[in-house]
């Protein structure tokens, strides 16, 4: 057990910028989770920590060692591939004890701690088969089971769930989460999914791809929690969240001693007083500007007429019901919010069209699936952001 | 990691390396040199299998281990050339085709024999028939190698087919135009339900087919250049387009006519194998077919169609122009990179002794194929005569042979000959008229010479006639 | 996601090296084994020397080897053989191998069997198979005669080999019979890889068998294809062996190959200044079919 | 072709492949039987297939005189240090093809490739002149060294596109479990490529067994393999059927067994990487 210290770390690849000016601290015990879409430099983040790729600049130090130049078995990591990368020609049990042996431990000490974590991993039965005879889940395990084996200062987690199927991801997401509060250490874990991020990490780090306007590919590293609630930037907000953020084009103007924001090209538009909104005094400074809107779709609800709501009336095109909650699709003739800004998760990007627009709401409270419906806006959760900064405006 | 692991791990590593070595080493490693033994490289030809049955009866006799080896005529071309240009040879002994002495001579590839034959009463080189020498073993005045195995060339023709078919035995002295209306009787008549060809030649380029043919061109005294090899004074200036030469060429075609058509593909064997399958009225080849015909397939030992059934007469003459016979085969020489001379020249001389060519002659391993001598007394020898009772019409046919005629042994012979005997192979297909090859062969042959600085010659030459030869016999003797 | 190096993270020369150093020993040993030869020919290819008449090269001659070779008579006749049977022989042999291919991608019982032995023709030893051969086109007894007499096409009188029509095309025949085998293979083994629901999604969509064949089949084996097509190529581009052994170039010029002039002059003739010329001329032409191939071929190869 | 196989196809899909695997196979057999054929029935058409078997040629060539039984003995060392000296070379350079990028990679491969075309009779006088020069002639190591450019190059080719299949995270894993870089090539990656080394290693086998060209100049008695031992019955005098194909025979056999044994891995080993499995 660890602590890691990334500082600075960057790779290039000839001209090429893969990862710059990346600094985390990841504490003892901490699971930090790397998350971002594909090419934004959180698989080789990773393989730097391992050792498998070659700083380009920075340091690396591993329980106050630096480690930027050590060779991957001696920097005492252990890690979990996203395709497993089980040895096919040994058994489980020798797949396990494999690392072991290299360290050159006795044969009934290695024997011993195989054998406890296959017991932890429910792996005891299986410890004789080869990989090629196991299901995906029992790879998986066999997998964490390499890891767990070593004991090691930090584990490494490459996407280890990807290749399952949904369910067994679900169940093997709390798996791991029971496994880590037993064992409690270090654990850097990336992942595209950000429902795995914010339920596994005790701090998530968000990447993109490398821009000179950043000057770094860390995006944000924080608590899931303040991670959903303060998004640093557009980025951050549009890549939390499931549907993604909603960014609308907005004017703000003054309206008695508080603010207006009217989504461009509609008459929708937000009145925002002291009482209603956190961050107007940030915002008053943006008055006669424009600046980015982001509502989350789950910040729609049925008309209740409590306070601080805003009702709008939306041209529903279609809904979709999944179990309790229902997702409703709407246009609004407003320009497009630039697609760089709000890009989410890569699978989901696809679809994404800066004049599409969803809310969710709880089925029960749904009146119709399409066609005009009434909904209401919780204004003081809306987050408002710097067209050119991109940075989330807040005091 | 520890130190003693690395230093495990390297002695293992070293252990590897060395033992890698030493395979290699192994590998490369010549076999252990016998105290005494010589090694002797020939041709797969009939003397050789014979040859080989005696070799323990050698190693008994003077101590020396022989390593033998036997491969087909290319083979043996493309090893000797590769080690004569490496200027080293993997061989004591080894085996020069008539037509390889004298280059290999000039190039100093071979020494002459000379002081070895002329200090050793052994070898008795008075009982060689001087013809064999001449043609195969003599170059510029020097005795170069010795004959091992020597073919003359005569006519073998089917008795029962003659007398079936009403035609009288040829006899010495008859003429090819009545070889030629014997074999137009035979051609395509029908004798005891086989339909007969009545001749076979050998048509396959290059060598076959020029080694059959220069049987004609020595007969008809058509010769390849305009003074050599007896000349005072060599001129290769080639006469391929001579009158008697298209004459020669037009009687092959002539007897290809006569033959089976897929006889343009023949190589020496096909001939002699074709005309042991019975369908063959009469053809002329080398003598070694005397024997080789007997038997159904080489090596079997079990008896042809014909065994018994055939005569042999010497070749037909150009009408009144004494019969001028091809003479070839192989000798024995010493690379003059040899390692063990004394014992090469041992070897030489115990395989070309009446006493070994006898023993090879009756070997009987796979049937008697071995009639090619060249020692005087053996075509008198009556244990020989029981087996091969054609021997004195063989030895007849030696008298007035001449190898160096038919097939003169110029230095670059065998690019003539590949040029020859595509020409020949051509005009038999009929993809070219007789005139117009020649010309083309002749061109070839003018430009192919002076490529090679031959034509003018500047170098020596040597006036090497039959007497040339004989004052040499004598002065060794 | 692409990694240029799986170097450990240690600015280490010795990393650094290691792709070269791993591959310096097979470039070593190939180099020096190959531009010996290659020298050795360049070299000669400008003297005089044959080796029927000295054993050391003599004179200097410039080009005059090259001349002599491009102008020589048995030259265009071999160079016109050589382009039929190598172009031929590729052709036939892959769209016979191909044909057996997909005859083999039909999984009935027996088939995996005779998917094993189909291989043994190209095991065989090139000498071997050209004395299998001349055994099957004798003329006096041949099988292949008899079974063409048989068939109702008997060869010609002078025999397979003696024809001035069937020489080069039995040397082809013997060529396409033991290396089709070899194509069926690995055509069949690419056709292997092409997943069952693409062709069922092609069927779907109403492809034809032959549509199938050319648009989906076809581009999906041809990757493993351009290997050994230009492999086989060259191979018969070569040929020499089965000339040797079966022809020698006859009847005439008519089934003489570039390889097998080259072996007359070098190893028949020993004008070791002329086969060089003639190596040289080889090497080039190789080259250039080999570059313009290369450069149409793997175009798009990942490598 | 699911769904299609109606009893006529099925007749005429075994019809076909009956005729190829006659015309394929067949004339192997008919030279089976050419060596133990009495000689008298070598060439009687219609065939004579009710002879007795004779076998007379292999006593000859194997036993007595045996010419070719020391041929087989030095074919069989040539193939396997062949082998023995290939996979050292062609393996690393494989691996690095497989591993690494470098800029001229696709000039190498097809060099490589290349080397597999040059005219193997242009060069078999320099190699005789250069073996000589280092005193190898005539001896294994010199035949075994030059039949490198042809094997190698095609194994690198084969091994490259087994390696190129062995997920490199299996070799990370190994290396963060600690493993040093020889434990990783022995432990993890050639296991791995088992199947390609079988096949690479066939491939070296025969094309070395089967090589005629290079032991024409460069073996001596001693060293001479089973190809020129067949050569050497085809002579002026006669040719000895029974004999050559009694050796052929013998030439034959080992690397028809091979590939028959190792079967499953000629199909995946001749895809030369280019369809992914």
């Amino acid at each position: 057990m660890a602590t890691l210290s990334i500082q600075n770390v960057a790779k290039n690849y000839g001209e090429i910028k893969a990862l710059a000016n990346v600094s985390i601290d990841v504490a003892d015990g901490e699971v930090l989770v790397l998350v971002g879409p594909s090419g934004c430099g959180k698989s080789t983040l990773l393989r730097m920590i391992a050792g498998l790729e070659e700083l380009t600049g920075g340091q690396m130090v591993l329980g106050g060692r630096d480690v930027s130049y050590v060779d991957p078995k001696d920097r005492d990591v252990a890690m979990v591939f996203q395709n497993y990368a089980l040895y096919p020609h040994m058994t489980v049990f020798q797949n396990m004890a494999f690392g072991l042996e290299q360290r050159r431990l006795a044969k009934d000490v290695i024997k011993a701690k195989v054998m406890d974590a296959a017991r932890i991993l429910d792996l005891t039965h299986l410890v004789d088969r080869k990989p090629g005879a196991l299901s995906g889940g029992q790879r998986q395990r066999v997998a964490m089971g390499r890891a767990i084996v070593r004991n090691p200062a930090i584990y490494l987690m490459d996407e280890p769930l990807s290749n399952l199927d949904a369910k067994l991801r679900v169940q093997m997401r709390a798996e791991l989460k029971l496994l880590r509060e037993k064992l409690g250490v270090t654990t850097v874990y990336v992942t595209h999914d950000q429902v795995e991020a914010m339920t596994l990490g005790d701090r998530v780090a968000v990447l993109a791809p490398y821009s000179d306007k950043i000057g770094s590919n860390l995006q944000q590293v924080d608590t899931p929690h303040k991670l959903y609630e303060e998004p640093r930037n557009i980025f951050v907000a549009g890549f939390i969240g499931s549907p993604a953020m909603n960014f609308f084009k907005a004017q703000i103007a003054r309206k008695g001693n508080g603010l207006i924001a009217t989504i461009e090209g509609t008459d929708i538009a937000f009145n925002l007083t002291e009482a209603a909104h956190p961050h107007l005094s940030a915002l008053a400074g943006y008055a006669g500007k424009s600046v980015v809107m982001g509502i989350r779709p789950e910040f729609f609800d049925a008309p209740s007429g409590a306070p601080g709501r805003h009702p709008v009336d939306l041209d529903i095109l279609v809904s979709e019901i999944v179990g309790p909650d229902a997702f409703l699709h709407f246009d609004l003739p407003t320009p497009t919010v630039k697609a760089e800004f709000s890009r989410s998760n890569d699978s989901d990007e696809a679809g994404l069209n800066g004049a599409r627009f969803s809310a969710r709401i709880a089925t029960e409270k749904l009146t119709g699936e399409a066609g005009m419906i009434s909904l209401e806006v919780n204004v003081a959760k809306l987050h408002f952001f710097d067209e050119t900064s991109t940075l989330r405006i807040a005091t | 990691m520890t130190h003693s692991n690395v230093t495990r791990r390297r002695f293992l590593g070293t252990t590897a390396g060395f033992a890698g070595a030493a395979a290699l080493g192994s590998l490369a490693a010549p076999a252990i040199a016998q105290e005494r033994s010589v090694r002797v490289l020939t041709v797969g030809d009939p003397f050789q299998y014979s040859l080989r049955e005696l070799l323990p009866e050698f190693t008994a006799k003077t101590g020396i281990k022989v390593e033998f080896e036997g491969l087909g005529y290319d083979a043996l071309q493309a090893r000797l050339i590769s080690s004569f240009v490496s200027k080293t040879s993997d061989a004591d002994v080894i085996n020069v085709d008539q037509m390889w002495a004298g280059q290999y001579t000039d190039n100093g590839w071979i020494q002459p024999l000379n002081d070895f034959a002329k200090g050793d009463s052994d070898f008795n080189i008075n009982d060689f028939v001087p013809e064999t020498l001449h043609s195969i073993s003599t170059w510029r005045g020097n005795l170069v190698t010795v004959p091992v195995a020597s073919y003359s060339q005569g006519v073998m023709y089917r008795k029962s087919v003659f007398e079936k078919l009403g035609i009288d035995e040829p006899a010495a002295g008859w003429t090819w135009d009545q070889y030629k209306e014997i074999l137009g009787r035979i051609h395509g008549q029908e004798v005891d339900g086989v339909k007969m060809n009545g001749t076979v030649v050998c048509g396959a380029q290059p060598v076959p087919v020029v080694h059959m043919f220069s049987q004609l061109s020595a007969s008809l005294n058509a010769p390849w250049f305009k003074a050599f090899p007896g000349a005072e004074t060599w001129d290769f200036t080639p006469q391929m387009n001579s009158e008697n030469m298209k004459r020669a060429v037009s009687l092959y075609k002539e007897l290809y006519g006569l033959s089976p058509q897929e006889s343009i593909n023949y190589t020496w064997f096909d001939a002699g194998t074709r005309f042991s399958q019975a369908d063959i009225g009469m053809f002329y080849w080398w003598s070694a077919y005397f024997t080789l015909v007997n038997a159904d397939g080489y090596m079997t030992g079990a008896p042809s169609k014909v065994k018994g059934d055939f005569g042999i007469v010497p070749c037909p003459q150009d009408g009144t122009n004494p019969s001028r016979v091809s003479l070839g085969g192989w000798s024995l020489g010493m690379p003059s990179t040899a390692g063990r001379p004394e014992e090469a020249w041992e070897f030489i001389k115990w395989a070309t002794s009446a006493e070994t060519q006898k023993a090879m002659g009756l070997n009987d391993k796979f049937g008697h194929m071995f009639s090619d001598f060249s020692r005087e007394s053996l075509f008198a020898d009556s244990d020989l005569l029981e087996v091969y009772p054609f021997l004195p019409q063989a030895r007849a046919m030696l008298n007035g042979a001449d190898g160096k005629l038919a097939r003169p042994p110029a230095p670059i012979y065998t690019t003539l000959e590949g040029i020859f005997g595509l020409e020949l192979n051509k005009v038999l297909a009929g993809q070219s008229d007789v005139d117009a090859a020649l010309e083309q062969v002749n061109t070839l042959y003018t430009n192919a010479l002076s490529g090679n600085f031959m034509l003018p010659y500047v170098q020596p030459s040597f006036n090497d006639t039959f007497d040339a030869t004989k004052a040499l016999i004598a002065s060794l003797a | 996601m692409s990694h240029a190096q799986v170097a450990p993270a240690r600015p280490n020369r010795l990393r650094a090296w290691l792709p070269f150093l791993l591959i310096a020993p097979s470039v070593i040993l190939l180099l020096s084994l190959v531009l010996y030869p290659l020298l050795f020919a360049l070299k000669n290819s400008f003297y005089f020397w044959n080796l029927q008449r000295s054993a050391e090269p003599l004179q200097f001659i410039g080009l005059a080897n090259y001349k002599m070779v491009l102008s020589g008579p048995e030259f265009l006749p071999s160079l016109t053989n050589t382009l039929i049977l190598s172009v031929t022989g590729t052709i036939i042999e892959f769209a016979l191998g191909l044909a057996v291919a997909l005859l083999l991608a039909n999984r009935l019982p027996g088939m995996s069997v005779s998917r094993a032995l189909l291989i043994l023709p190209t095991t065989i030893a090139p000498v071997v198979v050209g004395f299998l051969f001349r055994y099957m086109y004798d003329p006096a007894g041949g099988l292949a005669g008899w079974l063409l007499t048989l068939i109702g096409a008997p060869p010609p009188a002078e025999g397979i080999l003696g024809s001035s029509t069937t020489a080069l095309a039995a040397i082809l025949f013997a060529d396409v019979w033991q290396w089709t085998p070899f194509f069926a293979i690995v055509l069949y083994a690419g056709l292997l890889s092409v997943s069952p629901s693409l062709i069922e999604a092609a069927r779907l969509d109403g492809a034809s068998a032959w549509t199938m064949l050319w648009r989906i089949k076809l581009p999906l084996v041809m990757k493993t294809a351009v290997i050994i097509i230009i492999l086989r190529f060259m191979q018969l581009f070569n040929t020499f062996d089965l000339v040797l052994v079966l022809t020698k170039g006859g009847p005439g010029l008519s089934s003489r190959t570039l390889g097998y002039t080259l072996y007359q002059q070098g190893l028949v003739d020993f004008n070791i200044g002329l086969a060089s010329a003639s190596t040289w001329i080889i090497v080039i032409m190789v080259n250039i079919l080999v570059t313009l191939y290369a450069a149409i071929a793997f175009k798009n190869w990942e490598w | 072709m699911i769904g299609q196989n109606t009893a006529t196809r099925k007749i005429t899909l075994y019809a076909l492949l009956a005729l190829v695997m006659l015309f394929f196979i067949g004339p192997i057999i008919w030279f089976i039987l050419l060596s133990i054929r009495p000689p008298s029935t070598a060439f009687t058409m219609p065939p004579v297939l009710n002879f007795t078997p004779d076998l007379g040629a292999f006593t000859r060539t194997m036993v007595d005189p045996g010419d070719n039984s020391g041929q087989a003995v030095n074919s069989l060392i040539v193939a396997i240090s062949a082998v023995l000296l290939n996979l050292p070379f062609s393996v690393p350079a494989a691996y690095a093809l497989s591993r690494f990028k470098f800029r001229r990679k696709k000039f190498l491969m097809l060099w490589y490739l290349s080397l597999l075309m040059a005219p193997p009779v242009a060069f078999l006088i320099p190699y005789f002149i250069l073996m000589t020069n280092v005193g190898l002639s005539g001896t294994y190591l010199s035949m075994v060294l030059v039949m490198q450019t042809l094997t190698i190059p095609f194994s690198i080719w084969l091994m490259k596109s087994f390696i190129d299949e062995v997920p490199r995270e299996i070799e990370e894993a190994a290396r963060i479990d600690g493993a040093s870089g020889w434990t990783i090539m022995f432990r993890v990656v050639l296991p791995l490529v088992m199947p390609g080394l079988i096949v690479t290693s066939m491939f070296a086998f025969v094309f070395a067994w089967n090589n005629a060209a290079f032991p024409l100049v460069l073996s001596s008695q001693r060293t001479a393999t089973l190809p020129i031992g067949t050569l050497s019955y085809f002579t002026n005098t006669g040719v000895t059927w029974g004999n050559i194909a009694a050796a052929a025979v013998v030439a034959m056999l080992p690397p028809m067994i091979i590939f028959l044994v190792f079967d499953r891995f000629v199909v995946r080993g001749l895809t030369f990487g280019a369809v992914k499995g």
